[in-house]
């Protein structure tokens, strides 16, 4: 029973850490319209940026996250500005989607080349205030670390939904997303919105980064950005464009994938925790073509 | 009507185009060739033209859009209140008082009704937009009823409305409608007329681009007639519902009503057959 | 007049017929024309004239890169659907290979018929249900069949060796000849000549059977799905038909281009394919330029050469530091790193300068050289490859 | 065969909350030129979506006698109807050939594997096919802009092309939903020539929905008015202009003056 | 290899040497080929190509055994990907005499047929037993997969645990499969009592369950096989788990963060890692003091790291001995250098680096790696972060697993 606990809280956990992640996603593609995987790298350089000022330069942890979140962001917005916008004008639709989509895969893999060669490729200690301090209830003990992604995961969540649902600028992003142009002629220009959505988008990737950066989660690493790939399922089983999808799906795929790391049996084969949240995305997928949470479909003749 | 005009003449026009050329990918086409056009402050100025002529390519030079669509402002000035629009964006201009409703309606079908008209609204104040949001609804009250509704599964008609609506929340100086009764049923269509008439008594000066040529420069204080590039004729809407190049290719006007299409074609095939 | 269509007598019968027999000819422009012939000689000649392994090594795998990616075009390029998981194809055609060519040991055609038929039909089994998801949802889904099929294979391991992988030498004869070992006029050939002679001749009829799909009704509809499906399938379209041939296409040439890794190689593993590879195929086929004849092609040329090339020149190039474990105060890309970060600042360079290829940009070029050489009336339906 | 060509019964499409097309029922005869009008979101291009088989719908539809419920749009194509879209089904990437051509899918039997192989059926059907495509090109004067890409083209003559599309196979029953809107005077004379003459030389049945009231009681041989998703009449232009829920959903006063304008004119003609 | 014994060779037999590829006579310069992964997270594997550089420093030297001679190492980085690997290897086998160090087992696989038909001579850095006796592949050090015969003998003696419970946490890879084959073989030969097996995916971050099973198990000592981080997160996860078992690992799971990175108290509490050869500044192997004196030589500020140095100048030593023997028949063509290889015999370890002396059979199936393995605990204060506990502990277990794999 207490493992069953245990494995469950480990599992909430990474959930939430996936639902940080797509969360990222989410608000990038609301508010560029296009699909990208720049996440990816704002967890990595997010989370080194962090351990520079905070560990070279002994700033506090919270102000150097803060440090860390505007400068991602401010990456974001010059990446918006130079490449994007220019492809943006320079393809169709269809093309421009898949350009920026590859694009992000070349800054993906420059942005590990930067961290590999500014900071090596050894573990690095970020020097987080939890370090392996653990609660323990009874024969259960819950990782600070583990509390601290959950409260800020909720929070930034909460954050997030009122902004996009609830205020103009949220309104703004999705005009944008959904048609460029007619956003512009209602005086909507990107330089009001972008930034709020760059901000967000970063904020939650970079959060995510310096948690699983932190001593508890196995320190910091050049590879952190992998997660930009083992959180898609999430932000599919969600429905690519619901923030409460994105944390459902998150839950639902890390608990059960530590689960299965922690009971399936072997003659499920090598690698079956691994491939796991995939099935089962793919399950849902041949269910409800569009996720869980999918927003309502429509198509004029 | 056609004194307003002349009185108008005297005073410095709202908005202003001077020998403007426009061309799309890379000069390789010319949409527009040295067109003049004025528009004074409380009038009503048509544009009507054959297909392609460059009425839309007219409203995207003036709104900036330009840039968006591959084209490319070759020479002349935009004047918007005696000053040139040149290097203000889009939505700069937007707040300068410029609104559009785009070709095609364009409302944002994976927002609801209501979060169109607030998307409209961005540029002002929480306040002011209620307010206008609630003069929209009471000019629209379909779009008060689907408020909820996605405005992708909404009826050509009903998204027109949500367009002009949205347009309205800006509280422009200058409204540029482009085609906006394209696809609309008749009472429809009168409606609208009403309301760009009566958008107009309000003091909003429109600039208006039209197929249905009747209906337009039965509104006109001046209009414009296109063709090919270049301004054909101009002159006062009454006038121009007189012209008989116009009544021909835009009216279609037979003795005291419109000419039969089926008797036009019967014509031409025992033409075809002699 | 009243003789037209509907009756099957024409009234204008005849008039266009001469133009019809030029538009349906199978190779219109001579760039076309030429380049093809240009193509299979040089899959020929250049093995037999050079000797130089790492030229021939590296031929081989841009060959097979480029087999895939052809298909891949098929699919990504002119059905417009977007499939990231290439690599599970290849996979399924390197293990049927593996089955086939080298545990029974059959000769060359029956295992490479049996490689493009589990292929094609591997595809097919996919099509329907990436058919029912659009944009990101495809994206994601084919990803996962990257990592489902490393599972499977990983976990099949008398066929695949598991994650150790297994050596593999296939079986390339054909009747008497044999690619392993050619005779030519008295000479031996070696191994990797034999190979990039079979590849090469593989590329040039995979880029020709699609330039023929293309230019046929089948391959018009898949365009015309791609570009508005509604109109389209009313139209009279068979929506589900027309995509599940893409993707078969697809799949069986990735299952082709699977097969011949092995035969580079003659070891395979499972983890060869991973994400990266899915990623790097999804980059080829797009650089090169989707939906034309010789994107892939260029795109695999690229793609696979700047590593190799990469770590191999990095010596000679400049505003390099030498490798050390760890970083030391000096700036400056580790030698180590080049590759890495060439690889990442072409593509962004590219597509943030020509989102639509590379193909798009040697066309424009071309046509500027020649430019006033070219006769009027140029094949215009080579549309379809612009599209 | 005798019968009407096209039967529609109790036909209703229903969206989450909407009712679009609600019990709708109409027969189309052979030969004729039906029209269709009401306000906007009255549910015409509902309509015509459940005639081509986009949306599923509850009632019947019944084509030559056989019922077309239930079938895919591709399998009721195959029965020669075809359609075009009121915002322009045309393919962007193509040729106004290539457009023209895609619209005769229905009447090619090749497949993929065929098209691999260039030869026999897929070049045979691929050669009559743009015979045919020529034709009606030819007809609507636009031959010699064959190979345009259509993204260059203005949107009057996309207009065209659109129709081209849809009339290229020579169906049993066309399908027009407002294909002159956006077009001024001359060029919808032009168009509705084409459609006149195509009609007469194919022998089509035509169903038309528009909203020039003008042109629909001047060509149309009866007329189907909806609101609201409902049928509120069905009757010869003279009837409909008569009927008062009519004038008073969709006409409104104005328009009954100058339909009797066209009664003039026709007779001077006479 | 000792320096001394190379005398002999050099100047010898000038005038009529057999050329080969790689070699150039005039300039007396010999290139040989290393693939190791130096790009993204693989940087730190370039101290292998140091440690080679730093032997043939020694080796050409006067007195060394390619006195007079140069010799050059070329690199290229597979980045760990067999398919990028063939291409560089056949792009410069013609510029090289033979391959002194690859990493990585699929690569060494893919490269296997190449080998053969190019009379390549490899040394790999570090093998499994489907690897050990293939044709022209010479061992230079202990098997990566066999130090589980070491490992628990050892623990079993110095920590009287034979009691205890025995349970595996290996990677799901080639690696992994054979650590944990060593260990069944293990247990099996000295009859102890097994636990559970658990594995993991490569680079895998999670561990909470395997520990939590393992806990649960009652594991006393942890037998793990696998690269990477996953030590790290090992020790992460346990203490927050409060599991505290006996962990080994071999060489092939260390790296300097586990001693100064996260939870390397907990390591320093728990593990034993078993490396062949001495301490960074031991005494006990006399070529310990050369190496590092070597290292300085090529490269004064570098960084002292527990292995890879050590591999990359052991392949160095014995490629330098080979290619003298070469030499001294005056053929350095691939055949001769073959040849060469075999009619070293056996390479004494005379500078205690290799675990024991390394014997290159006639054929590859006679060939006999080493197998005795130094034993350290984790320590912050020892520039590797490894402290010596026992140097060279010689397991009969580990003899007897060789002869179980020999063909
Ligand atoms: N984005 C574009 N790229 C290239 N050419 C264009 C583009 N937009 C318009 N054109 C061309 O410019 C000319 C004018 O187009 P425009 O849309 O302004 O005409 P219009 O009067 O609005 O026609 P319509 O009445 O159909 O709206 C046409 O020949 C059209 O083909
Ligand atoms: N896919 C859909 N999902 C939800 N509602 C829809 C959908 N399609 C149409 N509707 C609704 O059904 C009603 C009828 O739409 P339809 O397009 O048939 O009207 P219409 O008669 O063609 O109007 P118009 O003359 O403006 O084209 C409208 O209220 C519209 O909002
Ligand atoms: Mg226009
Ligand atoms: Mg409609």
């Amino acid at each position: 029973m207490d493992t069953f606990v245990q494995i469950l809280i480990s599992g909430i956990a990474l959930g939430f850490l996936y639902a940080l992640v797509s969360l990222s996603f989410v608000v990038l593609l609301k508010a560029t319209g296009h699909f990208n995987l720049l996440p990816g790298s704002f967890v990595l350089l997010g989370a080194y940026t962090l351990f520079q000022f905070h560990q070279n330069f002994g700033i506090d942890f919270w102000l150097s996250l803060l440090i860390a979140i505007l400068l991602v962001t401010a990456l974001g917005l010059g990446i918006q500005y130079v490449i994007f916008q220019r492809i943006d004008r320079t393809a169709d639709q269809h093309a421009a989607g898949l350009a920026i989509l590859l694009v992000t895969i070349g800054l993906l893999s420059l942005s590990q080349a930067t961290a590999v060669s500014s900071w090596g490729a050894e573990v690095l200690l970020l020097g987080d205030p939890w370090g392996l301090n653990t609660l323990r209830l009874g024969a259960i003990n819950v990782p600070m670390r583990d509390i601290w992604v959950i409260a800020l995961s909720i929070a930034v969540l909460i954050i997030f939904w009122l902004v996009i649902q609830h205020t103009r600028v949220g309104v703004g992003m999705r005009a944008i997303a959904s048609d460029t142009q007619a956003a512009f002629v209602q005086g909507i220009s990107p330089r009001k919105v972008a930034p709020y959505a760059w901000l967000m988008s970063a904020g939650a990737a970079v959060i995510a980064g310096v948690l699983m950066a932190t001593e508890a989660g196995g320190g910091l690493r050049p590879t952190l950005d992998v997660v930009a790939f083992t959180a898609l399922p999430a932000l599919i089983l969600g429905g690519i464009r619901s923030l409460p999808g994105c944390v459902a799906g998150g839950l639902v795929l890390g608990v059960l994938q530590q689960l299965a790391n922690g009971y399936a049996p072997a003659a499920f084969g090598q690698h079956f925790a691994t491939v796991l949240p995939w099935i089962i995305m793919i399950i849902v997928l041949l269910v409800r073509p569009s996720g869980l949470f999918a927003t309502r479909e429509f198509r004029r003749a | 009507m056609a004194s307003d005009a002349a009185a108008g003449a005297r005073e410095l026009p709202l908005l202003e185009l001077t020998e403007v050329s426009v061309s799309y990918s890379g000069g390789a086409v010319r949409a527009l060739q040295n067109v003049d056009l004025r528009v004074y402050r409380g009038q009503i100025v048509v544009l009507i033209g054959v297909n392609g002529a460059g009425k839309t390519t007219a409203l995207s030079t003036i709104s900036g859009l330009l840039p968006f669509t591959g084209g490319s402002l070759d020479t002349g000035a935009v004047l918007f209140e005696g000053q040139d629009l040149k290097s203000r964006t889009a939505s700069a201009r937007v707040q300068r008082g410029i609104s559009m409703v785009m070709e095609g309606r364009r409302t944002f079908p994976d927002l609801t009704v209501e979060e169109n008209l607030t998307a409209g609204g961005f540029t002002r104040t929480l306040a002011e937009a209620k307010e206008s949001r609630d003069r929209v609804y009471g000019m629209f009250p379909i779009l008060a009823e689907r408020r909820k509704q996605l405005a992708g599964l909404m009826s050509g008609g009903e998204q027109q409305m949500l367009a002009i609506g949205r347009a309205l929340m800006q509280r422009p100086t200058l409204l540029m409608l482009d085609e906006p009764s394209l696809g609309l049923a008749p009472l429809i269509v009168e409606q609208i007329k009403d309301y760009i008439v009566e958008i107009n008594a309000e003091g909003t000066s429109v600039l208006l681009i039209e197929q249905n040529a009747a209906m337009a420069l039965s509104i006109a204080d001046y209009a414009y007639v296109l063709d090919g590039k270049s301004v054909a004729r101009q002159g006062t809407g009454a006038d121009l519902l007189a012209d008989p190049v116009v009544q021909e290719l835009y009216l279609g006007v037979a003795g005291e009503g419109r000419r039969s299409f089926r008797g036009a074609y019967e014509e031409r095939k025992r033409g075809r057959i002699r | 007049m009243a003789t037209l269509a509907s009756t099957g007598t024409l009234r204008t019968q005849g008039v266009f017929d001469d133009r019809i027999r030029r538009e349906v000819r199978i190779f219109q422009s001579p760039v076309t024309r030429y380049g093809a012939v240009l193509l299979t000689l040089l899959a020929v000649v250049l093995p037999l004239s050079t000797a130089d392994s790492f030229l021939l090594s590296l031929g081989i795998t841009v060959g097979f890169f480029s087999i895939a990616a052809i298909g891949l075009n098929v699919l990504n390029g002119y059905a417009g659907q977007i499939n990231m998981g290439q690599p599970f194809f290849l996979a399924i055609g390197a293990f049927t290979a593996v089955g086939f060519g080298s545990i029974m040991d059959l000769p060359l055609p029956l295992w490479l018929l049996a490689v493009v038929v589990v292929g094609a039909l591997s595809g097919a089994l996919v099509a329907p249900l990436a058919l029912r998801l659009k944009g990101v949802y495809q994206i994601v889904l084919s990803l996962g069949l990257i990592f489902i099929g490393q599972y499977i294979f990983v976990n099949w391991s008398d066929l695949t060796g598991g994650v150790a992988g297994r050596r593999a030498a296939l079986n390339l004869s054909v009747g008497p000849l044999d690619f392993a070992a050619l005779q030519f006029g008295g000479m031996t050939y070696n191994y990797q000549q034999g190979l990039f002679m079979l590849v090469w001749l593989f590329v040039a009829l995979c880029m020709f059977l699609v330039h023929l799909l293309m230019k046929s009704p089948g391959g018009r509809h898949i365009v015309a799905l791609r570009d508005a499906d509604l109109p389209a399938r009313v139209a009279g379209i068979n929506p589900v038909r027309s995509m599940v041939g893409a993707y078969a296409i697809s799949s069986a040439m990735g299952a082709l281009g699977g097969a011949f890794y092995v035969a580079q190689l003659r070891f395979v593993s499972p983890e060869q394919f991973n994400l990266g590879m899915g990623l790097n195929f999804i980059i080829i086929v797009t650089v090169g330029g989707l939906a034309t004849a010789w994107g892939p092609v260029v795109g695999s040329l690229i793609i696979c050469s700047i590593p190799v090339l990469a770590s191999r020149y990095a010596e000679f190039i400049p505003f390099l530091k030498a490798n050390s474990s760890t970083p030391d105060g000096t700036w400056g890309i580790p030698v180590g790193q080049f590759p890495v970060v060439l690889y990442g600042v072409l593509l962004v360079l590219i597509l943030m300068f020509e989102p639509r290829g590379l193909t798009h940009l040697l066309k424009v070029f071309g046509l500027w050289l020649t430019g006033p050489l070219r006769r009027r009336r140029v094949a215009p339906s080579d549309g379809q490859e612009t599209s | 065969m005798s019968g009407p060509l096209l039967s529609a019964q109790d036909v209703t499409v229903r969206f989450g909350g909407v009712t679009a097309v609600d019990q709708v029922s109409f027969d189309v005869e052979r030969g004729e030129l039906f029209a269709i009008i009401g306000p906007n979101g009255a549910g015409k291009t509902t309509l015509f979506n459940c005639l081509s088989g986009l949306v599923s719908y509850s009632g019947e539809i019944r084509f030559d006698g056989t019922p077309l419920t239930g079938q895919r749009a591709d399998q009721i194509a195959q029965h020669g109807i075809a359609r075009t879209f009121q915002n322009l089904g045309l393919f962007s990437s193509m040729t106004v050939l290539e457009n023209v051509l895609v619209g005769r899918a229905s009447k090619i039997g090749a497949g993929i594997p065929a098209g691999l192989a260039w030869f026999g059926k897929a070049r045979r059907d691929e050669i009559d096919a743009r015979q045919h495509a020529y034709e009606v090109l030819d007809v609507m004067g636009m031959a010699d802009l064959a190979h345009t890409p259509i993204k260059s083209l203005p949107y009057g003559t996309r207009k065209r092309i659109e129709l081209a599309k849809a009339a290229v196979v020579a169906p049993q029953l066309l399908l027009l939903d407002e294909p002159v809107a956006g077009l001024n005077h001359a060029e919808t004379d032009e168009l509705i020539g084409a459609v006149l003459e195509l009609k007469e030389a194919m022998g089509l049945t035509i169903v038309l929905i528009e909203h020039d009231t003008f042109l629909v009681m001047d060509v149309a041989d009866r007329v189907l008015a909806l609101n609201f998703g409902q049928a509120i009449g069905l009757g010869t232009p003279a009837e409909t202009q008569a009927n008062p829920r009519v004038v008073e959903a969709y006409l409104g006063a104005a328009a009954v003056g100058g339909a009797s304008a066209v009664k003039t004119t026709k007779g001077g003609e006479g | 290899g000792t320096p001394s014994g190379g005398s002999d060779a050099g100047p010898a037999g000038d005038g009529e040497i057999v050329s080969g590829p790689g070699v150039d006579l005039d300039t007396k310069t010999i290139k040989v080929g290393a693939l190791v992964p130096v790009s993204g997270v693989f940087a730190g594997a370039i101290t292998n190509i140091e440690g080679m550089d730093a032997a043939f420093h020694r080796a050409t030297q006067p007195g060394g055994a390619m006195e007079g001679w140069t010799l050059e190492v070329v690199n290229q980085d597979t980045k760990y990907d067999a398919a990028t690997a063939i291409p560089l290897y056949e792009g410069f086998k013609d510029d090289v005499a033979m391959v002194s160090l690859v990493l990585g087992s699929t690569i060494i696989d893919a490269m296997l047929p190449s080998i053969e038909t190019d009379k390549m001579t490899l040394i790999p850095g570090g093998t499994t037993p489907n690897l050990q006796f293939a044709d022209h592949l010479v061992p230079s050090l202990p098997m990566t997969s066999s130090h589980a015969a070491s490992l628990i003998p050892y623990a079993v003696e110095t920590y009287d645990v034979e009691d205890a419970t025995f349970c595996s946490m290996t990677v799901e890879d080639t690696l992994g499969k054979y650590i944990q084959e060593n260990f069944d073989f293990t247990l099996e030969e000295l009859g102890l009592t097994k636990g559970i097996d658990t594995t993991f995916a490569p680079n895998a971050d999670q561990l909470t369950a395997q520990i939590t099973s393992m806990k649960n198990a009652d594991c006393d000592v942890v037998m793990t096989g696998g690269t990477g981080g996953f030590l790290q997160t090992l020790a992460v996860q346990s203490v927050q788990q409060d599991f505290a078992p006996l962990v080994l690992a071999g060489n092939s799971a260390y790296n300097i963060t586990l001693a100064t990175g996260p939870g390397a108290d907990w390591l320093a509490e728990n593990a034993i890692i078993s490396v062949p050869g001495d301490e960074w500044l031991g005494e006990n192997a006399p070529g310990q003091a050369m190496l590092i004196e070597d290292l300085e030589a090529i490269n004064p500020d570098y960084t002292p790291s527990a292995n890879a140095h050590l591999t990359g100048y052991v392949n160095g030593l014995l490629t330098a001995d080979i290619l003298a023997q070469a030499l001294k028949n005056g053929d350095l063509s691939r055949d001769g250098i073959a040849t060469a290889a075999t009619e070293i015999g056996t390479w004494e370890d005379e500078l205690g680096l290799t675990g024991g002396d390394v014997v290159i059979g006639a054929t590859a199936a006679e060939n006999v790696p080493p197998h005795k393995l130094s034993m350290f605990r984790i320590d912050g204060s020892v520039p590797t972060g490894l402290k010596l506990e026992a140097y060279n502990y010689d397991s009969d277990v580990a003899v007897k697993y060789l002869e179980s794999v020999a063909p």
